[in-house]
């Protein structure tokens, strides 16, 4: 499908399958339910839905269950099965517009917490740095998981790891970072979320 | 100047309430070039007709309107009338003043004049018709059947036991097609060979099918009625006339080890080779391709063997040319190629799931062959691997067909079917096994269908999940099968011992080319166009030319033995006579003007358009020129609209015609 | 040969030693890298999840300054960095993105370098030319040979090999002598960017490659990710943690970058390639 | 200006107004349709008259401007649903041809809310009904149909297009004129060939002697596409020609081999790489050398670019009303004189018996009446329709000064939109009447 930065937004509230569809440019009715993206997707097993139960509660229109749902954040993303979708339908393209939605209006699943904070990390990070700074990352990432979850746990998983990496020379205190820092803010600037957050009430 | 008479019918009540029948044969009358104008209760009694027919007779009428109904409706009457009376149907004239007047309308001033309008239109066009004669094209009693397969075989035995002679061209050694080689069928799970090999026998027998086995249409010339065709045979190296089947050249064949094309590669057979014991004709042909004294002048046993001396290793291709009057295209299909490489384009094939890497991994057809009681397991079902006996079978629909990205889109319509078929096939062999099968959707449309998927599922343990699988690999021996079940939701893993994968049909190759020689349409997929998809389901584009069976769409065996004999029939109205007539309304080229650019020969839906050339009574060239054939025209007039000069016209739809109706109108 | 090279956070983090690996290998073979002045990360999975614009602004601010800088070909050995620039290359063949995007990156954009993973830059080095180099064959390795998601994946994307059954690594890989092994797991997930946020999910996948490709006779898994060298390599430990009860051994895998493995053939010691600084150094 | 004022969709009262209705419908379908419409006693408007047809595909666009002629008020043109076609693909060629002359009309100003399509089957006798009652009602509104040739007060206050051709380039003879000299000398003293037709010091050279070469020029002034003298009967009678060809010019010959007029085994074709000559089509050039010729003389390093870039005569039309076009056109046809130039120069028209001169019937009014010369300007540009290469030298030669090309670029471009065809441009191409495409639009058919 012919791609193009104009966009359209999803709008607030529940997204209608066509929106959905078009954002993803791809075509949410042409699928017929052949279950091929779940039967070859690594993880799906782990999801509350299934690839296909989404795509059809999708083509339902019902976009506030899929936002909600565990399966967009457990999505690893390893386009499978958009690849061999029979219908040529993106379903992989489909994680993406629902996990920025999802995001955007605050739906994304309770327990699924810890992926959502990591990919705002990280973004955060960059948006920082230019480029990642992993050992701030990890740092911010953890905080926010024990701030939002009271998971302490998380603060020691991997401790371990640390003189590991160090011993491997493969652990940067002090991160590279872009000279131009000033460019990347202001592409983050530009490039605002398709998906429009909500109105605060 | 001409004498038309005019002749309005009231149509009982129907015309005369709304038009003033009276009014209108009047002014009518007034018209230039009409010498009568009456009007009747009913035209198209008895006595209305006479009143035609005698005035046509007393007043020497060079042309007649009929005022009354739609000429769909009695045209023809009229025109028969008219030629009982000497003046030529092609004379004649309709003016529709019921359903598109009186019918439509209620205020009787209005109807009256726009029922003189229609008449005037009429009038108009009467002027400027000129008697025609219906068309008589010769026609050789004789017609070709392409493909000896079940469609082929049940055509060509219509045809032949209604009288007529046939020819029989089949591209393999035998005739029997797909169904030879089938072990059961659905619903009745009758033996395939036992209810067709019969049928084979009689067409080898029938003294009107000459059959040329082994052998491809090279080329087609002629129309409808007078189809000249070349027949390559292919060298066999075995006369025919000679051999007498016994065997002995293949039991001493050393070469024994090849894949077997009947068996799809399941089996193997000699160089020297029936490809089935019932094959027909029971004459053996030699492989060019692996043959010890062809390739190196070695061997050669077969023709010492020999008591007949019917080994002939010089033998060459011959062609031979055959006149039909009529053709039946029953070229079936083949499965589509599951493995990686694809023929078109358009075509991807299945990488994930491993056809051509994994051995247990096959096609709907080779399991046919392996479960089959004459097949090269001699009805053992084994896997071909290792020849284990399978226990868990996983048979997965929809393989290539309603496949988008595979580049099929389409139902091949008989999978679900013979799926079905397949796991009571395998549970009746190996009791303790087990069959799953992926599906999408079960359709299963046709007389005890349903019930036989039901079967296969109630009675016989058949597993059936909602899904399509996504990969097959193999660890430790077993193929893995990763699919879905989308009713409950979740993946489905099995480790099965066999796979069976329902392919999707595809036309036969070559179908294409073929298609062209006949100039027959193809759609996208190589599928034969029929003319229409429901009024004329077995006619093409070209007249005299038929189709039947697999070669249209996928089908089954019922109904591909009911459009071959659908097919057949046509082509029984077509011989029985030794003329066929049609209608003289068809286009004709002023050859003087025609510019050649040939734009109506790109247009014309019935390739009836030709190149021709312009001579002299010596021969001396003067020009290039359109030409209509007038066996394939069939008068719908598109040349004309696209020609620049119009040098093409219709005949009975004139371009003087047209012109004199719209302009009657002013 | 000078090509551009866009390294990408991983490989100047915690994988440095993979570009270590490729500055060794490929300088022996006369391939000089010359690191995009002043990249940014593109953005990985964090944007294309989160924002949809910005995953193409991102990369598409390197792709720009790849070709300010000059550069026919740009090598990115990070599959899923690749991926994301053969992305924007996609947008911006219609010419429908290419103007707004030129605009947020604030610099021309043609679009018509070439991006390249670490296979396509070795078979533009050449095969032959490969074999001839080697200096010690690799006799000893029996590879299992790792694509993962994003080198064939999306296909109409990437346009590399057969997404399915892809076998160009495995051509390289016999260059150096090596052999390798047909197994199911070549183009599966090894749950990649959610190491640290889904460790269950990673620990899985790894779990079910590491232990598909001994099963299938592989002394080594080899690998052209970053992202897939961690979850293999760093994370086996963990993997065993946790699964070694069921098998009741430990899975030792060795797990190469596929430039080490060159790098070994043509006679560089493990020291120089950072194979030292793997989690997994020997079975 | 009250005809005016219903192009502008303000309806006027016309009352005791009835309008006249000419239909052509296909035997099979529509006729069938409104015959169904009769048995089963759906009333309707007595204003249309049907005239019956075998197939849409017999419907020519000469039968939509008789139909006007006669004094029609409505057209309609209806026929079988696509698919449904009794001789397959009638309908589908119609409906392609009906694109193409839609867009004519439409740059001739005309109202095309006169002209309906409509696909009608044999069971919609209900469609037949509403659509034949819609269409009265709705032209009854319209009022009757003046526009065309009657519209006297329009003419007079019709706006002219921007006009003046580009400033001509200053003459420069070309490097490559040498060669080309040398090059014809050598085909007519070898024999290779026995006339070339080339440039001259004034107009075409048509030379059948080797000493002649030097008469022949080579400018960034040979403006004219010297195809157009392939078709005279009295070079043909020379034997075979050398004929010298711009890029531009080059796809003239492609077209005419697509249509079996030239044997282009039997042509040398002697193409000149060119820059530019200076005229309004070198601002659509888009090649500088050919690509079919047997040679190539000179270098092209890009076309010149023109001083003075012409006026976009064709945007500045097609920017106009509706009504404003029809009014431009009337009054530049009244100008007309029927010299036939138009045709006599054109490298496409090459029948033998032009339709122009065809009696019977008579399809287009011979006089330089309104009537006849529309209907001969609609006839000249549909022949041309995805054949024209744009050489322009139907506006070149016409004596009234009437820029007919504007009418070939319309179907130009109707050709590259709908189809994605360029005339000349891709010798496989198929051409656009004479093939279809069932995706073909259609959104203009109801």
């Amino acid at each position: 499908m012919e791609q193009s930065l104009e966009d359209n937004v999803l709008p607030q509230g529940t997204p209608d399958s066509f929106l959905l569809g078009a954002l993803a440019h791809t075509h949410l009715q042409d699928c017929y339910q052949c279950g091929k993206c779940t039967a070859g997707c690594p993880v799906a097993v782990r999801m509350d839905l299934a690839p296909n139960q989404l795509i059809r509660l999708l083509q339902l229109d019902d976009s506030e269950t899929a936002l909600r749902s565990s399966t967009i954040w457990e999505c690893v993303s390893c386009q499978t099965c958009s690849a061999r979708c029979p219908k040529s339908v993106d379903c992989a393209g489909v994680m993406d517009v629902l996990r920025e939605a999802s995001l955007a209006q605050h739906k994304a699943a309770k327990p699924q917490h810890a992926v959502v904070a990591f990919q705002k990390a990280f973004l955060d990070n960059i948006r920082r740095n230019g480029r990642l700074a992993e050992l701030e990352l990890i740092g911010l990432y953890k905080a926010d998981v024990v701030w939002n979850t009271g998971r302490i746990g998380v603060l020691f998983k991997d401790a371990g790891l640390a003189p590991q990496l160090n011993k491997r020379k493969k652990l940067h205190l002090l991160p590279e970072k872009a000279k131009d820092r000033g460019v990347v803010e202001r592409i983050f600037a530009r490039c605002s979320a398709r998906c429009s957050e909500p109105e605060k009430k | 100047m001409s004498k038309i008479g005019v002749f309005t019918c009231w149509c009982g009540e129907n015309i005369a309430r709304t038009v003033d029948v009276d009014e209108v044969a009047k002014r009518v009358a007034g018209f230039p070039g009409v010498v009568c104008s009456l009007n009747y209760k009913y035209m198209c009694s008895d006595p209305g007709q006479a009143m035609v027919r005698e005035k046509i007779a007393s007043e020497k009428l060079d042309g007649i309107v009929v005022a009354s109904c739609s000429p769909h409706m009695h045209l023809k009457t009229f025109r028969k009338a008219a030629q009982t009376a000497g003046l030529n149907p092609y004379l004649v004239e309709m003016a529709n003043i019921r359903e598109q007047c009186s019918w439509v309308h209620h205020d009787k001033p209005s109807a009256t004049a726009k029922a003189i309008d229609i008449i005037r239109l009429s009038v108009a066009k009467v002027r400027n018709d000129v008697p025609l004669r219906p068309i008589q094209v010769p026609v050789t009693r004789r017609a070709l059947v392409i493909g000896g397969g079940v469609a082929g075989i049940q055509a060509a035995l219509d045809i032949a036991d209604a009288g007529h002679e046939v020819v029989m061209v089949e591209r393999e050694p035998s005739i029997g097609g797909k169904m030879a080689g089938l072990s059961e069928t659905f619903p009745t799970l009758d033996c395939s060979q036992c209810i067709l090999t019969p049928r084979m026998v009689e067409v080898g027998q029938h003294p009107r099918i000459k059959l040329y086995s082994y052998s491809e249409v090279e080329a087609v010339d002629g129309f409808v009625g007078n189809f000249k065709i070349k027949i390559r045979q292919k060298a066999r190296y075995v006369d025919v006339s000679k051999c007498t089947g016994c065997g002995d050249c293949w039991s001493v064949c050393p070469l024994k080890k090849n894949p077997s094309e009947f068996d799809y590669g399941m089996g193997m057979r000699p160089a020297i080779y029936i490809p089935f014991p019932q094959a027909v004709p029971a004459r053996p042909v030699i492989d060019k391709k692996v043959c010890a004294k062809l390739i190196r002048n070695g061997c050669g046993l077969c023709e010492k063997k020999c008591k007949a001396g019917a080994i002939d290793f010089k033998d060459e291709d011959r062609v031979v040319e055959e006149s039909v009057g009529c053709i039946v295209v029953a070229t079936g299909y083949k499965l589509y190629n599951i493995a990686k490489e694809q023929p078109k384009a358009s075509l991807a094939g299945y990488g994930e799931y491993g056809y051509g890497k994994y051995k247990d991994v096959i096609d709907s057809l080779q399991f046919e062959r392996l479960i089959s009681a004459s097949g090269p397991t001699g009805g053992v079902f084994k896997r071909p691997s290792d020849g284990a006996i399978p226990k868990n079978v996983v048979f997965i629909s929809c393989v290539g067909s309603r496949d988008n990205a595979k580049g099929m889109p389409y139902c091949s319509k008989i999978c679900c079917m013979y799926t079905a078929k397949h796991t009571m096939l395998y549970k009746h062999k190996v009791h303790d096994g087990q069959a799953h099968v992926f599906y999408m959707d079960i359709r299963a449309g046709g007389k005890g269908y349903d019930e036989f998927v039901r079967r296969a599922i109630e009675q016989d343990g058949a597993r059936y999940y909602r899904g399509r699988v996504s990969k097959i690999t193999q660890e430790n021996g077993k193929l893995i099968v990763r699919g879905a079940d989308t009713l409950a939701g979740t993946p489905v893993e099995i480790e099965a011992d066999l796979v069976v994968l329902a392919s999707a049909m595809r036309p036969a190759d070559g179908v294409e080319e073929l298609a062209q020689k006949l100039n027959i349409g193809y759609d996208e997929f190589g599928f034969l166009m029929e003319s229409h998809p429901k009024l004329r389901p077995v006619e093409t584009n070209t007249g005299g030319v038929f189709i039947a069976g697999a070669c249209q769409a996928p089908k089954d065996i019922p109904e591909a033995v009911a459009q071959a004999s659908a097919a057949a029939s046509k082509v029984q109205v077509m011989l029985a006579a030794d003329e066929l007539t049609r209608e003289p309304e068809i286009a004709a080229i002023n050859e003087q003007t025609c510019a050649a650019c040939y734009t109506c020969l790109h247009t014309c839906p019935y390739h009836a358009i030709e190149r021709a050339e312009v001579r002299t009574g010596r021969g001396v060239f003067i020009k290039n020129t359109a030409r209509v054939n007038a066996g394939l025209c069939m008068g719908c007039g598109t040349c004309v609209s696209v020609c620049p000069s119009k040098s093409a016209d219709l005949q009975g739809f004139s371009e003087q015609q047209i012109y004199a109706m719209v302009e009657s109108l002013v | 040969m000078n090509i551009g090279y866009y390294p990408g956070c991983a490989l100047h983090g915690s994988s440095n030693d993979y570009e270590q690996s490729l500055r060794a290998c490929l300088g022996l073979l006369d391939v000089q890298l010359q690191e995009i002045k002043d990249w940014i990360c593109c953005g990985a999975t964090a944007a294309h999840s989160l924002n949809h614009k910005l995953s193409l602004a991102l990369p598409a601010r390197n792709l720009a300054l790849a070709e300010r800088d000059g550069h026919k070909q740009l090598f990115a050995p990070c599959p899923l960095c690749s991926m994301q620039l053969l992305k924007v290359q996609k947008a911006i063949a219609g010419n429908g993105a290419r103007g707004e995007l030129a605009q947020i990156v604030e610099a021309d954009l043609r679009g018509d370098s070439q991006v390249l993973n670490l296979i396509q830059v070795f078979q533009n080095i050449g095969l032959d030319r490969l074999k001839a180099a080697v200096k010690i064959p690799q006799k000893e390795i029996t590879a299992a040979c790792y694509y993962g998601c994003l080198l064939t994946r999306p296909p109409d994307v990437t346009h590399f090999d057969d997404f399915e059954q892809p076998t160009s690594m495995e051509a390289v890989v016999a260059a150096t002598g090596a052999k390798t092994v047909d197994w199911n797991y070549k183009t599966e997930c090894c749950g990649a960017g959610m190491t640290m946020a889904n460790e269950d999910t990673v620990l899985d996948l790894a779990h079910k490659i590491l232990s598909n490709a001994a099963a299938h006779g592989a002394n080594c898994i080899v690998v052209a990710c970053p992202m897939c060298h961690v979850n293999l390599d760093m994370k086996q430990e963990a993997v065993n943690r946790r699964y070694g009860k069921k098998h009741g051994k430990k899975l030792g895998m060795v797990v190469y970058y596929l430039s080490d493995l060159v790098g070994l053939a043509l006679g560089i010691s493990a020291e120089q390639l950072g194979i030292d600084r793997h989690f997994v150094t020997k079975a | 200006m009250s005809d005016d004022s219903t192009r502008d969709g303000t309806m006027t009262e016309n009352k005791g107004f009835e309008p006249k209705i000419v239909a052509y419908v296909c035997n099979w379908c529509t006729y069938l349709g409104a015959d169904l419409a009769g048995t089963t006693r759906l009333e309707y408007p007595p204003n249309v008259r049907i005239i019956r047809l075998p197939c849409t595909g017999r419907i020519d666009f000469n039968l939509i401007v008789k139909g006007f002629e006669i004094g029609a008020d409505a057209v309609l043109v209806s026929g079988c649903h696509p698919g449904d076609c009794h001789y397959t693909a009638g309908n589908y060629h119609a409906r392609r041809r009906w694109i193409l002359f839609r867009e004519l009309l439409d740059t001739l100003g005309f109202d095309l809310r006169r002209i309906h399509f409509t696909w009608i089957s044999a069971a919609e006798g209900k469609k037949w009904q509403q659509v034949i009652t819609e269409m009265t009602e709705q032209t009854r509104q319209l009022g009757p149909y003046t526009d065309l040739y009657a519209n006297g007060s329009a003419q007079d206050s019709a706006n002219d297009l921007p006009s003046g051709p580009p400033t001509p380039f200053e003459f420069k003879t070309l490097p490559a004129e040498g060669a080309l000299r040398e090059s014809c000398r050598k085909l007519l003293a070898d024999g290779t060939v026995k006339v070339v037709i080339g440039y001259g010091q004034r107009g075409p050279a048509i030379l059948t002697r080797a000493e002649d070469a030097g008469r022949l020029v080579w400018n960034n002034r040979c403006v004219s596409n010297l195809t157009t003298y392939l078709k005279r009967k009295e070079i043909k009678a020379l034997g075979k020609p050398a004929v010298v060809v711009k890029p531009c010019d080059e796809k003239s010959l492609v077209v005419l081999e697509k249509e079996s007029q030239l044997d282009r085994k039997n042509i040398h074709v002697i193409g000149m790489a060119c820059e530019g000559v200076g005229e309004p089509k070198c601002t659509f050039c888009t090649a500088r050398t050919p690509r079919f010729a047997d040679e190539t003389l000179g270098e092209a390093a890009g076309p010149a670019s023109l001083a003075d870039p012409p006026p976009n005569r064709f945007a500045a039309l097609m920017a106009m009303a509706p009504a404003e076009r029809m009014a431009f056109w009337a009054k530049q046809f009244d100008r007309c004189v029927k010299c036939y130039a138009c045709r006599q120069v054109c490298p496409m028209c090459y029948c033998e018996r032009c339709i122009a001169d065809k009696n019977r019937p008579i399809a287009i009014d011979p006089a330089p009446s309104a009537k006849g010369n529309f209907a001969w300007q609609i006839a000249r540009a549909f022949h041309l329709a995805a054949r024209c290469v744009g050489c322009g030298e139907c506006s070149r030669a016409c004596p009234a000064g009437i820029d007919l090309a504007l009418l070939n670029i319309a179907l130009h471009k109707a050709a590259q939109v709908n189809f994605g065809y360029d005339a000349g441009v891709d010798p496989a191409a198929e051409p656009v009447v004479g093939s279809y495409a069932l995706q073909d639009k259609e959104d203009f058919i109801g």
